[in-house]
């Protein structure tokens, strides 16, 4: 009985995953398929030429850069406002907190269209121009969010006495932040980051509205779309799914390895409970 | 914050309250404020902002009942607003979306947390990961590359025999919608599977094992033990699913049918075709509005909190 | 270095709720003193409030002679041991017992030779670079002694550190505790709802009820001279009988129950209602005939072997029970259930008492 | 990076020049730099059209050559996008000249955007005539202050699929609908289409042109052309709204038909498919620059424009948009596939034809957007 039913599990499995991968399989095919339209259909002959596209193409490239910089500065900001956010509200309680959290949680809610246009009209209205900083700003006001998330779940698994410990062995509130809470939170924050860092990457309709003359590689990408589709966009998907298949292989090593040393380190510890009982 | 005040001291504090009044104060409520104030206000040329005509009014959230269209409605004529029209095909689709990831997620979630071997589980996350990575403009590509007529879809299945000529599917086979759910699935299924995988981890396999134990079937077991324990993940996973795919702009706007209006894409006529901010403004206040009305209605339906959401 | 703690008219109010009402005690340098009491009787709040994590709402807390009223936990000579120990999962161990020395700018070198010197002194050479995690629950234990004597704190303030532990390793660590406080001659401020683990350690013993200190005394005087009903049942078990004070005189006064009128001492403030009889079972004699005074015949309801003795339970006529314990040493034979016999008690022995202090009172 | 004769007359020989040098890297050739090319050095910021890239990879080059002028392009879609920008340009700068159509500016205009060019600092005769003075250059205008230049001009007119198209002869605006064909259109265009078609074969009450001058008109003549193209929606296989869905709609999506510029008739002129001009006339619509208020380099701007007007200027803009020069001389320095291209669809008859788009007010563009949703939505 349950072997039927686990096999039935694993064939749905690789099912869910051929699914998630076929697309992306026929949109990296495409990159190599020598037909101006970008498709795996009809096959008109292997080529490299899209990828020579690709690396001659100046806006592409500089849209590239303006994306990676902001996604940089929307870390920069949003992990510490999303972290002040989550001490913050897992200090305090009540109803403070349910209407607090609500206004924090909205942005995530809220289409992307609608950030991206208040945050335009706003800043306009008090004279700061548009551009890529408008982007980030307009980004932070809901990635800080998901960072915000991220850290007040890694918050309720931290022991407050830990701090309370650090101040009465006298360090300053600065070294107890620095020294045990940070350590603590790392995991989320380096999680809220990459988060940020991919959301940043990703987004389309906040960066749309509040660019200004300035391109990223979602707008580019999109503009391209509108006005001109070659497989270069294919080209340049694959070689961004081949970067985080790199990028996600060296993270799986580097956690299996953790792993493994933690493993080992409780097992001692038990092994130590158990002499103890002894 | 007496406490707060006790840990981090004044300083760190004040800073702590600052970013967050930073956040919350210049980043969200004083845009949304300036959008709110601004879509009562008539479209006007530049010259004419802040002059006499330049009065407030509801004019432009009515106009969302304007223009009245016919709508086959199950063999039933009913008159209703463009837009508003326009508006309840996003929210039913949307609906459509998050109930068709919901029945993929679910027993990929079953499967990840209590049947597959955790030796193998981080690395079957990290490659459902994977596809989140790559940009939603570029997973709705795949799919208009997939489903146009002269595409790899209808020529395997022309091929194979089980069609004998192509078929539009881009132009829907069943509804006009039917292109932009498929890419909206795909796009968004793993924000519900990954919020369902964690709640049903949470749950005790001791619990599975007395249900099994005290002769239930296994879709016993699962509708009175698990289900109700995965109830917040579920929740939380619907009301993404539902919001992004409401709120997504390219998903629609790449694999259009000829029939087929998002009401993102109203929004974005009016902020860029008509130019009219303020008119846009409403609408997405509308939008905002009428969104909130029903995942607040879903959740009071499946009695969760907002907390139990955002995880 | 040790130091005296003195608490006067110490009050501390959470909203309208007094969890400690008007504290006065004066804890001596070097002394191992111990808060006992049940869960919320506001000990915790006192030992927070010497620690520096809560202010006082009125009142003075002096360590070492010294007002503290303001100072923040880190600039207070104390050094608090948490109930669940909060060691920092993510430093080595020799990091945590030296982390009090490392946020005051002491360099790595002398900072590592500490902790090799300290983790000596708790009995767990060896262990400086392992992490947390590595460690049986009595080894991080010590790791948390040796943390908070690290920073040479004058007074050590100990929030229920052993009740993680199991049976067996928590009599271990207790003198381990204790051994330790004589070794280094550091005030001890020790905080249990745990009788057996206050009256073994201490010096002395301040015994607390809603927030209110009940009674200070050695640990004999505790069990054997309680003041009140309170301290009487929370220490150790008791016979209680209820009635009416008679003649009182000369500490001595007779008591009017339902059973009869008993003789015994007459606590100080026993007075008015509420006012009980307490005696213990080990002070309840069993015999087959009537004693000549405070003598209650009884049916012999059970029997229950309990090691080192035997207690034996039996219904007075009103139907009150009364339990007595004899020692297991073969003197006695053990009665059946459902014999009739006597139960009585020496007046010296038994002690009319009232009932606790409250807040207010 | 000096010339030492920037004169008109020499500008597309001294260009010539300039470019082949460059092209054998001698670009550090020493020269005389006249006080007038330094007044012309420095750069100018140009917002206009996404997906012409020889935009960037020509013409800029030969005018940067030509004058050391450089050139910021930001590409947008369209110019819904471009007027967006220009709104927020107008607090924020950063724009000193966009591109809209003819039909546009005045919109721009009414909302303050614009300021005039000095034509003294232009080359007015370089324009072929009808482009910039008759009445085109009334349209340019705004009180006697010229606000408008062309750039180039092209058509929206009938791609059809060689052989599976079923036309009428001569073929004509109403072959959009025929259900025996699946169509490619722009929602608002195969409305005036529509209308156009109606208006021609006698079945509206009143001219088109009316719609475009009196909001009532319009409103009553877009409700009978939005019925019956509703009636004949079927036969739409997609919506485009730039080039490359356009091109999709033929070559992944099987549209035999479709009402599209003249760049998607071009660039599909080698796969089976013909560029005609219908009976009706095409659409054609006049683009230009406009030069903003706050615009920063007016001086750079002027070069520029009047760059675009010279031969070799009008050609290469002409060339990127596979669409027609403003500039005489321009034509024989044109690709001559271009021309060829142009000539097969429109002989004398159809260029005489050619129905110009209407200026359109915010307020008409706000109810053609209305229209456009419920033609979409049926």
């Amino acid at each position: 009985m349950h072997k039927t039913r686990n096999i039935l599990f694993n064939v749905y499995m690789g099912a869910f995953l051929l699914y998630l991968f076929a697309p992306l399989a026929i949109m990296g095919g495409a990159a190599f398929n020598d037909n101006k339209l970008p498709s795996v259909y009809p096959w008109k002959g292997f080529t490299w030429r899209w990828f020579a596209d690709l690396m001659n193409d100046q806006v592409m490239w500089t849209s590239f850069r303006n994306t990676i910089l902001v996604a940089l500065a929307v870390v920069v900001i949003a992990v510490p406002i999303g972290t002040a956010a989550a001490i913050l509200i897992n200090s305090i309680t009540g109803r403070v907190r349910a209407v607090l959290y609500g206004v924090m949680v909205a942005p995530i809610l809220m289409p992307g269209a609608v950030i991206g246009i208040s945050t335009l009209l706003f800043w306009n209205q008090v004279s700061v121009p548009s551009g890529l900083h408008l982007s980030v700003l307009g980004q932070v006001s809901y990635i800080a969010a998901f960072v915000m998330l991220l850290v007040l779940a890694r918050l309720q698994s931290f022991d407050p006495a830990l701090e309370e410990a650090a101040l009465d062995l006298g360090a300053s509130h600065g070294q107890v932040l620095r020294r045990i809470l940070l350590p603590h939170l790392t995991p989320a924050l380096a999680a809220g980051g990459a988060i940020a860092f991919f959301q940043s990457i990703e987004n389309f309709n906040v960066t749309l509205f509040t660019r200004g003359t300035s391109n990223t590689l979602t707008v580019y990408v999109f503009s391209k779309v509108r006005s001109g589709i070659t497989p270069t966009i294919n080209a340049l998907a694959l070689m961004l799914i081949v970067m985080t298949l790199v990028a996600a292989t060296w993270y799986e090593i580097g956690r299996r390895r953790r792993a493994r040393v933690e493993a080992a380190r409780e097992a001692e510890g038990r092994r130590a409970a158990a002499a103890e009982e002894m | 914050m007496q406490d707060m005040l006790r840990r981090y001291g004044s300083s760190l504090t004040g800073a702590f309250v600052a970013l967050v009044a930073f956040w919350l104060l210049v980043l969200v409520i004083l845009p949304n404020l300036t959008l709110f104030e601004q879509s009562f206000r008539p479209y006007l040329p530049v010259v004419d902002v802040g002059g006499p005509k330049d009065t407030y009014s509801f004019n432009n959230y009515a106009k969302f009942l304007n223009n009245p269209v016919v709508w086959n409605l199950f063999g039933f004529e009913v008159t209703v607003p463009v837009h508003l029209k326009t508006f309840l095909s996003t929210v039913f689709f949307s609906g459509v979306v998050t109930f068709i990831t919901f029945l993929l997620s679910y027993p990929l979630a079953y499967y990840l947390a209590k049947v597959v071997e955790p030796r193998s589980l981080p690395t079957l996350i990290l490659l459902l990961f994977i596809p989140l990575w790559v940009s939603e403009a570029l997973r709705a590509f795949a799919w208009y590359i997939i489903l146009t007529f002269n595409g790899p879809l209808n020529a395997v299945l022309v091929g194979i025999g089980l069609l004998d000529k192509p078929v539009r599917w881009q132009n829907g086979v069943l509804t006009a919608y039917d292109a932009i759910v498929i890419g909206l699935v795909y796009t968004y299924v793993l924000f519900m599977l990954f919020p369902i995988y964690g709640s049903v981890q949470s749950l005790d396999r001791n619990q599975i094992e007395a249900s099994e134990d005290l002769g239930a079937k296994w879709w016993q077991t699962h509708w009175r033990v698990i289900l109700p324990h995965a109830k917040p993940g579920i929740a939380s996973g619907c009301v993404m699913v539902f919001m992004l795919s409401a709120g997504s702009l390219l998903v629609p706007s790449v694999l259009p049918s000829t029939s087929s209006n998002w009401f993102t894409q109203t929004i974005q006529q009016w902020m860029l075709e008509s130019q009219d901010w303020n008119t846009g403004a409403a609408y997405s206040f509308l939008y905002i509005l009428l969104c909130t009305v029903v995942v607040a209605l879903v959740m009071w339906l499946f009695k969760v909190k907002l907390s139990d959401i955002a995880k | 270095m040790s130091a005296g703690i003195d608490l006067e008219n110490v009050c501390c109010d959470f909203g309208s709720f007094r969890a400690v009402d008007n504290a006065n005690v004066a804890i001596r340098p070097g002394e191992f003193f111990s808060f006992l009491g049940p869960s919320g009787c506001g000990k915790t709040t006192i030992l927070r409030m010497i620690s520096g994590f809560i202010e006082p709402t009125q009142g003075t807390i002096r360590i070492g002679g010294k007002d503290v009223a303001g100072l923040r936990p880190n600039q207070r000579p104390t050094a608090l041991i948490f109930q669940n120990l909060a060691l920092f999962p993510l430093m080595p161990i020799w990091e945590n017992i030296t982390f009090g020395l490392e946020v005051r700018g002491v360099d790595k070198a002398t900072r590592r030779r500490k902790a090799d010197e300290l983790l000596k002194l708790v009995d767990l050479p060896g262990a400086a670079d392992k992490m947390v995690s590595q460690l049986s629950g009595g080894q991080k234990q010590r790791v948390a002694i040796a943390r908070a004597l690290a920073v040479e704190p004058a007074v050590m303030l100990l929030d229920e550190p052993l009740s993680a532990l199991d049976l067996k390793l928590r009599q271990h660590m207790r003198a381990e505790l204790r051994a330790i406080q004589k070794r280094t001659g550091v005030t001890f401020i020790y905080i249990t709802h745990d009788q057996g683990e206050a009256l073994a350690m201490s010096d002395r013993v301040g015994v607390m009820s809603q927030g209110r200190i009940q009674q200070i005394a050695d640990p004999r005087d505790i069990y054997n001279n309680p003041v009140n009903g309170f301290v009487a049942s929370f220490v150790g078990e008791n016979n209680v009988f209820t009635g009416t004070v008679q003649n009182p005189a000369g500490g001595v006064a007779a008591f009017e129950t339902a059973l009869g009128t008993f003789r015994a001492r007459l606590g100080e403030q026993a007075r008015g209602p509420g006012v009980k009889l307490y005696v213990r079972p080990e002070h309840t004699l069993l015999s087959d005939a009537a004693a000549p005074e405070n003598s209650v015949p009884v049916t012999i309801s059970e029997v229950s072997f309990e090691g080192a003795f035997i207690s034996v339970m039996g219904n007075a006529p009103n139907g009150q029970l009364l339990t007595a314990e004899i020692r297991n040493d073969g003197s006695a034979t053990v009665p059946a259930i459902g014999a009739a016999m006597h139960m009585s008690f020496d007046p010296a022995r038994a002690a009319i008492l009232p009932d606790a202090a409250v807040s207010g009172g | 990076m000096g010339e030492p004769d920037v004169s008109d007359t020499s500008f597309s020989r001294r260009s010539f020049l300039k470019r082949s040098a460059a092209g054998m890297g001698a670009l550090a050739a020493p020269a005389i730099i006249s006080s007038k090319a330094l007044a012309s050095s420095g750069e100018i910021n140009f917002t206009g059209w996404a997906g012409y890239p020889a935009l960037a990879e020509t013409v800029f080059p030969a005018f940067t050559a030509a004058t050391g002028i450089k050139v910021n392009f930001t590409e947008l879609p369209d110019q819904d996008a471009m007027f967006a920008q220009a709104k927020v340009a107008l607090e924020a700068g950063g724009i000193d000249v966009i591109e809209p159509t003819i039909d546009r500016w005045g919109g721009w205009n009414s909302n303050g955007l614009l300021q005039p060019f000095d034509e003294a600092k232009l080359a007015m005769d370089n324009y072929l005539p009808g482009l910039a003075d008759g009445s085109a250059g009334e349209r340019s205008r705004m009180d006697g202050a010229l606000y408008y230049v062309p750039s180039n001009w092209g058509t929206e007119a009938l791609v059809v699929a060689d052989g599976s198209a079923v036309l009428s002869d001569p073929p004509s605006l109403g072959d959009l609908f025929k259900p025996e064909n699946m169509a490619t259109v722009r929602p608002h265009s195969a409305l005036a289409a529509m209308g156009r078609w109606l208006d021609a074969t006698g079945k509206l009450p009143r001219p088109w042109m009316d719609g475009y001058t009196d909001m009532g008109a319009m409103v009553e003549l877009w409700d009978i052309a939005l019925a019956e193209a509703v009636k004949a929606k079927a036969n739409v296989v997609q919506w485009w709204s730039g080039e490359n869905e356009a091109n999709a709609g033929f070559t992944a999506n099987g549209a035999t038909i479709g009402l599209c510029w003249d760049s998607t008739g071009y660039n599909l002129r080698n796969d089976g498919y013909k560029y005609i001009a219908p009976a009706e006339g095409a659409f054609a619509w006049h683009q230009g620059f406009v030069l903003m208020k706050n615009a920063v380099n007016v001086e750079q701007a002027h070069e520029f424009v009047k760059f675009v007007s010279t031969p070799e200027g009008a050609a290469g803009w002409a060339t990127a948009f596979s669409s027609n020069p403003v500039g005489k001389g321009a034509a024989e320095l044109m690709n001559p596939d271009v021309s060829t291209y142009y000539n097969g669809t429109f002989n004398a008859d159809a260029l005489a034809k050619l129905w110009w788009w209407p200026e359109q007010t915010a307020e008409f563009i706000a109810k053609r957007g209305e229209y456009a949703d419920k033609y979409k939505a049926a």
